[in-house]
């Protein structure tokens, strides 16, 4: 049931609950990262996220899985998007459904925590100065010139 | 020792190519990732540089073996 | 910019996140409460949700409130079912947006928390057996026949 | 002291009525819960029963004055 997919289409956040309810389910709760206009200080104009298919999907099956046995939830999933994006675009979308809303809440927050740091996901910026760089890849010799 | 390498994200653009087949005496993904700054010299062993061998994750002193496909993977951002 | 509504129509999430959407802000959590086809073991068919406007108003604007203050969100937002529902209606709906996606759990979280509790709204349940009753509102003495 | 009362949900039920303008001997809206089972023996004072004055939640044990309008709030349970 629990699902994880990569896709280079625009996230549709309300077909992705219809696919978790259950009528027997009473508390959903997702999350969904949207493009920002700005990062570290320094404006942003859209973005391209680079995914290694063949492992992000080993890995967030992994997430997906813990999450079930960890939390008392009915399921989990999540979308992720793949090439160009937009301002205020929806790059990553969770969700969690349970019978109590604690449980979701906390499923849907182990889950996006768990996949910001494990899945092989790279996300390219570029700036309004017309730069661009990989997020969390800043060279340290380009940090600090001197 | 003959390997495939495959680079992504930061690595793709430090080296300009997807992958290469590289015959080189390393042991260990840590020990071809220095062979490859001799050739690249704009790769960078960041910190939360991660390294896969046939699609699973493993420990830079992972032993490789000969065919093995190495992949470099830069920090990740997803999300 | 929060907003608290109670609505006769069906609530629709993907607008309601449109209106708390904001260049400036990444991670945006919500919450969805689905009407289930059980409750303590007995069948539901439907559920019907009576409010008292002023109060539920009054009350609402307080939490979101809070939820503001407390929380280093940019913006929460609430809206409830008012009336009949079918199974797998939306009953209530509550979105966080923030900077950083914890601020955004905590807070959505928060507020549905509170208006459980807080706000003038009762809900009649409608069984398979054809009885019916207010959620919360067992009489001790029904509860207890001997 | 002339009051109005308001009745929700399964006080509705119980009292078969909206509203009603009751005079009564009363000081505080416990009393006058106390004076309306009297006359609707299936009101029933819930642990988690509230009540408000003027649209305020209040104690129980609130002041009442000529006029309120006081609205006994069964159990709530949104969401």
């Amino acid at each position: 049931m629990s699902f994880f997919r990569v896709s280079r289409e625009p996230l549709a956040p309300a077909k992705l609950a219809q696919e978790l309810a259950h009528p027997a389910c009473g508390g959903y709760v997702s999350f969904e990262g949207w493009v920002r206009n700005h990062q570290d200080g320094r404006g942003v104009t859209r973005l391209a996220y680079e995914v290694y298919h063949p492992l992000a999907m080993t890995e967030a099956d992994a997430v997906l899985r813990e999450a079930l046995e960890r939390f008392d939830v009915v399921d989990v999933a999540a979308v992720h998007a793949e090439g160009p994006l937009e301002i205020g675009g929806l790059a990553v979308w969770v969700g969690a459904v349970a019978h109590h809303r604690a449980e979701a809440f906390d499923a849907c927050r182990y889950v996006i925590d768990e996949i910001k740091v494990r899945l092989p996901i790279w996300k390219k910026e570029f700036y309004s100065d017309g730069d661009s760089g990989w997020v969390n890849c800043e060279s340290s010799a380009e940090r600090d010139p001197a | 020792m003959q390997l495939t390498v495959r680079y992504f994200a930061i690595y793709r653009d430090a080296t300009g190519i997807d992958q290469e087949q590289v015959e080189a005496p390393v042991a260990t993904p840590a020990e071809l990732f220095e062979n490859r700054l001799a050739t690249y010299p704009g790769l960078e062993r960041f910190e939360a540089a991660r390294v896969a061998v046939n699609d699973e994750m493993v420990p830079w002193e992972h032993p490789l073996k000969d065919g093995d496909q190495v992949l470099f993977f830069p920090p990740v951002a997803g999300g």
